[in-house]
């Protein structure tokens, strides 16, 4: 508390373009969404070198007056994180026309006409399946025990969308590679096994352990900090169980995860939120929607890094096969996104 | 050793509750304080056991003076107290209540129950108690509670004890014994200061009498006073401790009670097949030791019990099996034992506690919504006519002295148009001036044809209103007598022994 | 004569409901039932039955049971305890041989999970009932736990030692009892409104400082380390047994002490009799020279220390890191524990053990495959808890003086 | 146990509680601000920057609050500018509502922890009849309303006929009924047949139609509606129920002291029930009024909100009585409303106003430790 006092302080803003964002009520530090877009969104202000303002929700409550609060500080652009928020960004794009918004999970399509409901709206969308299709083959080809299991938050579609795809992949995988694999946690549709909160706590980590001990040895978690719990959960165990991360690669985000990640299924949020960004403090804003899919790399498949020398030889190789075969529609993958 | 009390004040907020008092109490000697409700009397003990802290004056032991920041000074300076609301936790044993605040202790702190239990025993037998060591204290009659208050006292060694009203829940018999006691206690040279409201023991043991009113003292009587003199000087005024009323004039057969057993939730029998009858304007007196069935009679009457069999009649209609609300409406008067549990809400206006039987429907009610209007002006009516001494209606009930809480009581119950009254406990604890008052009331119902169940665990109010008496022993009838029966063959009934010539 | 009525209507109900699940969704294959554990000293076998076989017997078994409850009723006797938990047995035997039709159910992982699920409950338990035996109800506990959890990650990141941690979450929750002990001693304060008050506070702050502190240096001030879990000698390796009460982390053998000293010294100790005098009449006891004021701070402050160290357990044991509103109520559970338990320590730590039972059975069948809809599984725990609460417990007597003020004339 | 009131003393130590509060609240911007931490690191080269900055943290703080919550200076247009009162009272309502519902069991001697239950059923039913039914505004929307309080009462008469018939403890059972009743409304929102929107796979109904909605009171410019009608209407029914009905005069018996009243021959266990039912409708509005008035655009499972729990708290300050529990209901809606201008405009986490909040209430129950810290004379007892 003694340094010399400086002329000017150091990073003053230049820009006067005002990027925002709103969380939906996971909070910007979910480890998940929240959290990517609100880098996203930083990153982009520093490189434009403006401000940015960034509110949390705690309650669906919030999500008009936040939305309210940020047209009235003159944002420019606002990003709004999740399906939660999409009536209310429809109706906030709909009064502020000259204002910019950024869907993040959803197609801001409320009367299911295929179109995006206010015209300054850019909904951003993953079929994460796919990638997580890859997971799925990823996991029951490094499975010793033949089994491998996931559990999610609550069943969201934004978050049954991993297990779905998983679970197709592994499944292709049995198929087509003519052995027994098995998916523990769920079943398809709603049913499986849901934390019921996207928080990390005892709920999360005892889940992981139940698929611990129905013998699986790769698990993933999807909903934000609950892959905390599987941490918890494999380190207890004392055997070799592998965790698939979500969202962003786990290796970089969460070095605590590098010693039992296999892989991480990507959803780029925080590249695509940034391009956007950056794009429309140029004056660039295009409201196409935006489908997150391998094709485009919107999503995709983390490397394997410690566990390179782990997995079979051949996997990389299958990997890109199964890639392609997904980009050119050989290999089918369902989800809600998929058409 | 040689207690005094030196000009003690003691104000709460505006009120002054002990206005330069001074006392003195010399050892191997009974001191006797009287005094109205409210006079002041529990609130200089409690100065002087280092409850509170008085405002002005000394306290001095063996002309030394004192400094008592809390109870625990007091004791240690040989002060004991049996207080007027016992300090007994319910749901410790004897042994434990005894121990509490100067355990023995063993091993880490761990409590060395035996030399509690032998130092029971011990005391016990001293006084020729029979105290079981491992009781629950709230499974225990008053009266060997009250044992229990005497034998934490003396286990402290104590050499000045206070006895703050202890006979209020006496029978005769323990009343006596407790007198021996004190008598055994003033031979080995402990002072005495003994609180009562009856007038008959103030003159059968003390040594010494001081009268207290509104809080400074009005002057020392000697123990040959008579019982008018006394009342006279605690009150201010004349008091009748007679009531006079004219001999019974029997009606028809109003109440018939046959059979009746009452058991509680755990299957307990309070009351065991009991019959008797009360005839429209008499007064059926209930006399017997707490804990023998009296409470659980009268919450039967009203159909508070939870599980009643046999047959309760009035006028021809059953009660037994209705709720509450039914019995009441049938015309039952219910003045309840206890009135700040069963009698008032204290965070009610006067007011309003006198309309809580009559939530229902009219005169207060209609269609669902309060008659405020009605029911300011039927207050104003009842203070007026039950002396009740309050600013006014909208007073908390909570805030008036024993006396007028139960006056409120008395009005709210006697105001409507009664087929019968029960009367638990009508007095207890209430002034000879209230006492008066409430007993005129209870005889004017009497006398306007209403059959009246009282139940008194005083001798002294059983005779004073009863045209018969029925005693209750372990939740049967030991008898029914004449309202003539002299004290002790009813202290004997009250103990189990039927007398001869009584009707059952 | 309800009262006596209210336990054979409970069980009624809950033989119906096993008889409508089969009836309605009959299960074929055989049902599985998994003893043993890797470690143990010798392996029992997996036990393989039916599932309708095992289901209708123990359907009819309940019914018997249901109906000598009925008979003893009608009797006027009451359902004796033994009978209850047979039946409990019985009918939990019953639903899970239906839902694990076809698969296999890891007991020793259920039970295990169980007991990890109980442990804050049965901390924030212990402080509820010191805290109310001492007269001061305890609605803080969520808070307790919360600060306690908040304060452990802090202090184990900082110092790498989950020791600290453990220290720290002590602290939090004395902190948290200190403000109880303040307004409802001192300032008689209705003790309701200071717990849920608190809790506000302590969520309010938790989550102010997660945003504005902990979350942009969560490297250094939100990383703390755990316990790790520690088998004990020998006993681990008893089957069945051992997994699931001895491989646990340091807190659940503090669990066990904390239960039985809790236990030991409030019903045995001189400091124990001196709590339970206050908590039930206060006034008694300033009359025997008991300071009313100073013990009831020492026990609401130690009982905030217990539930302190519940709070750890997020923090410390189950994630590596501390997250807004983590406890999710459990606070509350812990409280409605309190009162299910009447106010003992050991019936606290039991009726928190059911909770944890009823919330892992959710957990595994999640995981294994049910056939209720998952809404319905989670639901599970509470649904059970008011069962009981309504069937079993009913009326139950808090500590006389709970929730009142003393106040000297 | 009968809830003892909280003996609030005068004005002034009400004015000096929520100084006091937003004292600690000061605290906890000044620590936190980066500003300020900035302006401490070279604190001995130029301590007036931190002095600075510090007064900007704090008086950005509360002025936006200000601002949020009653009045913004900067706003355009009048409309812009009086619009933060009309947030207010918007945001009042459901709290108030919820409120008025917990205080009535308060004064009943009852805990009804369960408002975020009721509030999700009340919410749900309502949701039900809106999106499933399609009928004239007239009909419609009292037929939501209706539906919703009927459903939310019969949610919440649970705990009380369990405690009249069993004696279960009603904190353990509302505490229970809320995890409950929160499965429930998802199960429903996650079928067709149900609550979901129709070609939608989040758990979510569709938006709620015209004629389902409520009214707007100052026309569209303005987001305040008819729930805050029926929030003040509400709290004169419930001062005439409490104060002037003979139901209510029981609710009091009976919480005050129900052995006398038991003696007295009012039926206890049919109070319990009736007073949890009314609150129960109650709080079952505040779950309405968010569906059909300020989340219109579809039910969710988060639409209580965590007002069941706050009403817990507005209930406290408003000391169980009605026009009480209206003031600390916009009193909190001022809270809220100011907390997210405050958020936009100055990054403060909204969750700085649940520690003034509770620490408002506390103060305001302690009288004598604000008076203690102002050093102000006690008035002897
Ligand atoms: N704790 C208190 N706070 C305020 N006032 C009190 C308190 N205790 C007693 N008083 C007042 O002091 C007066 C004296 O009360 P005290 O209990 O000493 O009467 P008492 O002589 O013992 O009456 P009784 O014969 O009915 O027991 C009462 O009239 C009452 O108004
Ligand atoms: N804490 C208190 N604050 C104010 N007034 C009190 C307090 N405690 C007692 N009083 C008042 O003291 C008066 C008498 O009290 P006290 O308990 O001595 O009555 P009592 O006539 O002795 O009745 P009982 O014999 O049934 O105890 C009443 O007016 C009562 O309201
Ligand atoms: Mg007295
Ligand atoms: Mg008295």
């Amino acid at each position: 508390a003694c340094g010399e006092a400086p002329a000017e302080r150091a990073g003053e803003k230049k820009s006067d373009y005002l990027p925002c964002i709103v969380s939906d009520a996971g909070g910007f530090d979910d480890k998940s969404f929240n959290q990517l877009s609100y880098e996203g969104l930083k990153d982009a202000a520093d490189e434009l070198g403006s401000k940015y303002k960034a509110v949390e929700s705690n309650s669906e409550n919030d999500y008009s007056a936040n939305l309210e609060g940020l047209t009235g500080q003159g944002c420019d652009t606002i990003v709004t994180v999740g399906f939660a928020l999409s009536a209310a960004t429809i109706e906030s794009a709909k009064a502020n026309p000259e204002t910019e918004y950024v869907l993040i999970d959803d197609a801001a399509d409320a009367d299911f006409d295929g179109k995006t409901d206010a015209e300054n709206i850019k909904p951003i969308l993953y079929d994460t399946a796919q990638a997580a299709f890859l997971a799925g083959y990823v996991a029951a080809d490094y499975t010793k025990t033949g089994v491998v299991g996931t559990y999610g938050g609550q069943p969201f579609p934004t978050v049954t969308i991993f297990m779905d795809g998983f679970k197709q992949g592994v499944e292709y995988y049995a198929k087509t590679k003519k052995k027994d694999v098995k998916v523990v946690g769920y079943e398809g549709g709603e049913k499986g096994s849901f934390t019921g909160e996207f928080v990390a706590n005892e709920k999360a980590t005892n889940t992981a352990r139940q698929i611990i001990d129905q013998n699986a040895d790769v698990i993933l978690p999807v909903g934000g900090p609950i892959y905390q719990g599987a941490l918890t959960a494999i380190d207890d165990s004392g055997k070799d169980v592998a965790l698939i991360g979500v969202d962003a690669d786990f290796y970089e985000t969460d070095p605590k995860t590098q010693d039992v990640v296999l892989t991480s299924i990507l959803k780029n949020m925080k590249t695509s939120t940034k391009d956007v960004i950056v794009a429309a403090g140029d004056d660039k804003f295009d409201a196409t929607p935006y489908v997150g899919t391998l094709e485009n790399g919107g999503v995709g498949l983390a490397p394997f890094h410690n566990f390179e020398s782990k997995v079979s030889e051949t996997l990389p190789d299958e990997i890109e096969e199964v890639t392609a075969g997904i980009k050119d529609g050989s290999i089918k993958v369902n989800s809600y996104l998929a058409k | 050793m040689r207690l005094a009390l030196r000009d003690i004040t003691k104000r709460f907020g505006s009120l002054v509750a002990n206005d330069h008092i001074s006392l003195t109490v010399e050892p191997g000697e009974i001191h006797c304080l009287l005094g109205e409700n409210g006079a002041g009397k529990s609130t200089l003990m409690n100065v002087l056991y280092g409850l509170y802290q008085a405002d002005e004056g000394d306290i001095l032991i063996d002309d030394e003076p004192q400094h008592f920041k809390g109870p625990g000074d007091a004791m240690a300076a040989g002060i004991g107290m049996v207080h007027q609301h016992f300090m007994l936790i319910p749901v410790f044993t004897v042994a434990e209540n005894v121990m509490l605040g100067h355990e023995t202790t063993g091993f880490a702190g761990s409590l060395d129950l035996d030399a509690a239990r032998r130092r029971v025993r011990e005391i016990s037998d001293r006084f020729g108690f029979q105290v079981d060591p491992d009781a629950l204290v709230e499974d225990l009659p008053v009266g060997v509670q009250q044992r229990v208050e005497i034998i934490k006292a003396l286990s402290r060694d104590a050499e000045v004890l206070v006895f703050d009203e202890p006979t209020a829940v006496l029978t005769p018999q323990e009343t006596d014994e407790l007198m021996a006691i004190m008598r055994q206690l003033k031979e080995s040279g402990t002072g005495i200061v003994f609180i009562t409201h009856k007038l008959r023991e103030v003159r059968e043991v003390a040594d010494r009498i001081t009268v207290i009113r509104r809080g400074t003292v009005v002057g020392e009587a000697s123990p040959e006073a008579s019982n008018a003199e006394l009342a006279a000087l605690m009150v201010g005024r004349p008091v009748e401790l007679k009531v006079h009323k004219d001999p019974a004039q029997p009606g028809e057969r109003a109440l018939v009670v046959s059979d009746l057993t009452v058991a509680d939730e755990t299957g307990h029998v309070h009351i065991d097949g009991i019959s008797f009858h009360i005839d429209a304007g008499e007064i059926l007196a209930v006399a017997g030791v707490q804990g023998n069935g009296q409470t659980e009679l009268t919450e039967a009457m009203v159909g508070l019990a939870p599980h009643v069999e046999g047959s309760i009649k009035l006028d021809g209609r059953e009660i037994v099996g209705r709720s509450v609300r039914k019995a009441l409406e049938a015309g039952i008067g219910f003045i309840p034992e206890d009135r700040q549990i069963e009698g008032l809400v204290s965070n009610f206006t006067i007011a309003e506690n006198l309309m809580l039987n009559r939530s229902y429907d009219k005169p207060f009610v209609s269609r669902g919504s309060l008659n405020l209007k009605k029911l300011d002006t039927f207050a104003k009516e009842k203070l007026a006519e039950y002396d009740v001494r309050a600013p006014g209606v909208s007073t908390l009930a909570g805030q008036l002295s024993g006396g007028n809480q139960q006056k409120v009581v008395v009005a709210r119950e006697l105001s409507r148009d009664l087929r019968l009254l029960v009367a638990a406990q009508p007095t207890r604890g209430v002034d000879v001036g209230s006492i008066e008052f409430i007993h005129k009331q209870i005889v004017a119902a009497r006398d306007s044809g209403v059959p009246v169940l009282v139940v008194s665990s005083e001798l002294d109010e059983i005779s004073a209103l009863a045209d018969r008496i029925m005693v209750l022993y372990r939740g049967r009838v030991v008898g029914i007598v004449p309202a003539d029966t002299s004290r002790d063959t009813l202290g004997l009934m009250m103990a189990g022994e039927s007398p001869e010539g009584s009707e059952s | 004569m309800p009262g006596l009525w209210k336990t054979p209507g409970v069980m009624a109900a809950f033989t119906v409901l096993v008889a409508l699940l089969v009836l309605i969704r009959p299960r074929s294959g055989d049902s599985t039932f998994r003893w043993s554990r890797d470690g143990d000293w010798f392996t029992i076998p997996d036990i393989s039955l039916p599932a309708n076989g095992i289901v209708w017997t123990a359907v009819a078994l309940c019914l018997l049971c249901t109906a000598y409850a009925a008979w003893n009723a009608r009797a006027g006797r009451k359902t004796p305890l033994v009978l209850v938990s047979a039946f409990a047995v019985l009918a939990v035997s019953g639903f899970m041989s239906w839902a694990v039709a076809g698969k296999t159910l890891p007991v020793v992982g259920l039970l295990a999970g169980a007991l990890a699920l109980a442990v804050p409950l049965v901390f924030g338990a212990l402080g509820g009932v010191l805290g109310e035996r001492a007269g001061v109800v305890n609605i803080a506990i969520d808070g307790q736990l919360l600060f306690g959890a908040f304060g452990a990650a802090i202090a184990a990141s900082l110092t790498g030692s989950p020791w600290v941690g453990l220290i720290a979450a002590m602290i939090a929750g004395m902190l948290v009892a200190l403000l109880l002990g303040l307004f409802a001693i001192t300032y008689w304060v209705e003790q309701v409104i200071v717990g849920v008050v608190l809790n506000v506070l302590v969520i309010g702050f938790t989550s102010f400082m997660f945003s504005q502190v902990l979350s942009e240096n969560s490297a250094a001030l939100n990383n703390p380390p755990h316990f790790p879990r520690l088998e004990i000698w020998v006993l681990s390796g008893i089957p069945v047994i051992g997994p699931i009460f001895f491989r646990q982390t340091v807190l659940v053998y503090m669990m066990y002490v904390a239960v039985f000293l809790v236990a030991w010294a409030l019903y045995r100790s001189k400091w124990g009799l001196r709590v339970r005098a206050v908590g039930e009449h206060p006034k008694a006891a300033d009359t025997v020279g008991i300071n009313v004021i100073a013990t009831r701070y020492r026990t609401v402050l130690l009982a905030g220390a217990i539930a302190g160290i519940g709070g750890a357990t997020y923090t410390l044991v189950s994630v590596p890191s501390f997250g807004r509103e983590m406890t999710g109520g459990a606070g509350y559970i812990a409280l409605a524990a309190v009162i299910f338990g009447k106010w003992d320590p050991i019936k606290a730590t039991l009726a928190a053990l059911l909770f944890g039972f009823a919330s892992n059975v959710e957990s595994v069948l999640s995981v294994i495959g049910s056939p209720v809809p998952s809404q319905f599984m989670l639901m599970l725990p509470y649904v059970v808890t008011i069962f009981a609460v309504a069937g079993l417990v009913g009326n139950s007597r808090a500590p006389a003086a709970d929730g009142v003020p003393y106040r000297k004339g | 146990m009968a809830m003892r009131e909280i003996t609030t003393g005068n004005a002034l130590v009400a004015v000096l509680s929520v100084l006091l509060a937003m004292f600690f609240g000061s605290l906890m911007i000044l620590f936190t601000d980066e500003d300020v931490r900035y302006g401490l690191s070279y604190f001995f080269a130029r301590p007036s920057d931190t002095f600075y900055y510090a007064w900007e943290a704090i008086s950005g703080a509360y002025v936006s609050l200000w601002r949020g919550a009653v009045f913004n200076d900067l706003g355009g247009t009048f409309t812009q500018q009086i619009k933060p009162i009309t947030e207010t009272l918007k945001f009042a309502a459901p709290l108030t509502l919820a409120g008025l519902g917990i205080g009535l069991t308060f004064r009943a001697g009852l805990f009804n922890i369960g408002g975020r239950g009721q509030m999700l059923l009340g919410g749900a039913a309502a949701a039900f009849v809106a999106v499933k039914l399609d009928l004239p505004m007239i009909v419609h929307l009292p037929l939501a309303i209706l539906v919703g309080a009927l459903v939310a009462a019969l949610w919440g008469g649970i705990p009380g006929i369990l405690k009249a018939l069993t004696g279960a403890h009603e904190v353990i059972v509302t505490i229970m009924l809320n995890y409950v009743g929160y499965y429930l409304v998802f199960y429903a929102l996650t079928r067709k047949s149900l609550l979901q929107a129709p070609g939608s796979g989040n758990p979510k109904s569709a938006p709620m139609p015209e004629s389902a909605i409520l009214p707007d009171l100052l026309g569209p410019k303005f987001n305040l509606h008819a729930g805050f009608l029926l929030a003040v209407l509400a709290t004169f029914l419930v001062w005439w129920i409490l104060n002037r009905s003979s139901l209510g005069y029981r609710f009091r018996a009976v919480g005050e002291n129900p052995s006398a009243a038991r003696a007295a021959g009012i039926n206890v266990g049919v109070a319990y029930t009736s007073a949890f039912l009314i609150s129960g409708a109650l709080v079952g509005l505040a779950g309405v009024n968010q569906v059909l008035g300020s989340v219109t655009d579809g039910a969710t499972s988060g639409l209580d909100a965590g007002i069941g729990f706050d009403a817990i708290t507005v209930a406290l300050l408003g000391r169980s009585r009605p026009f009480g529990i209206l003031a600390a209901g916009i009193l909190f809606g001022a809270f809220k409303s100011g907390g997210f201008f405050m958020q936009a405009s100055e990054g403060i986490p909204v969750d700085i106003v649940l520690v003034i909040q509770s620490l408002i209430v506390l103060f305001l129950a302690a009288p004598p430790l604000v008076k203690a810290i102002f050093r102000l004379p006690t008035k002897e007892a």
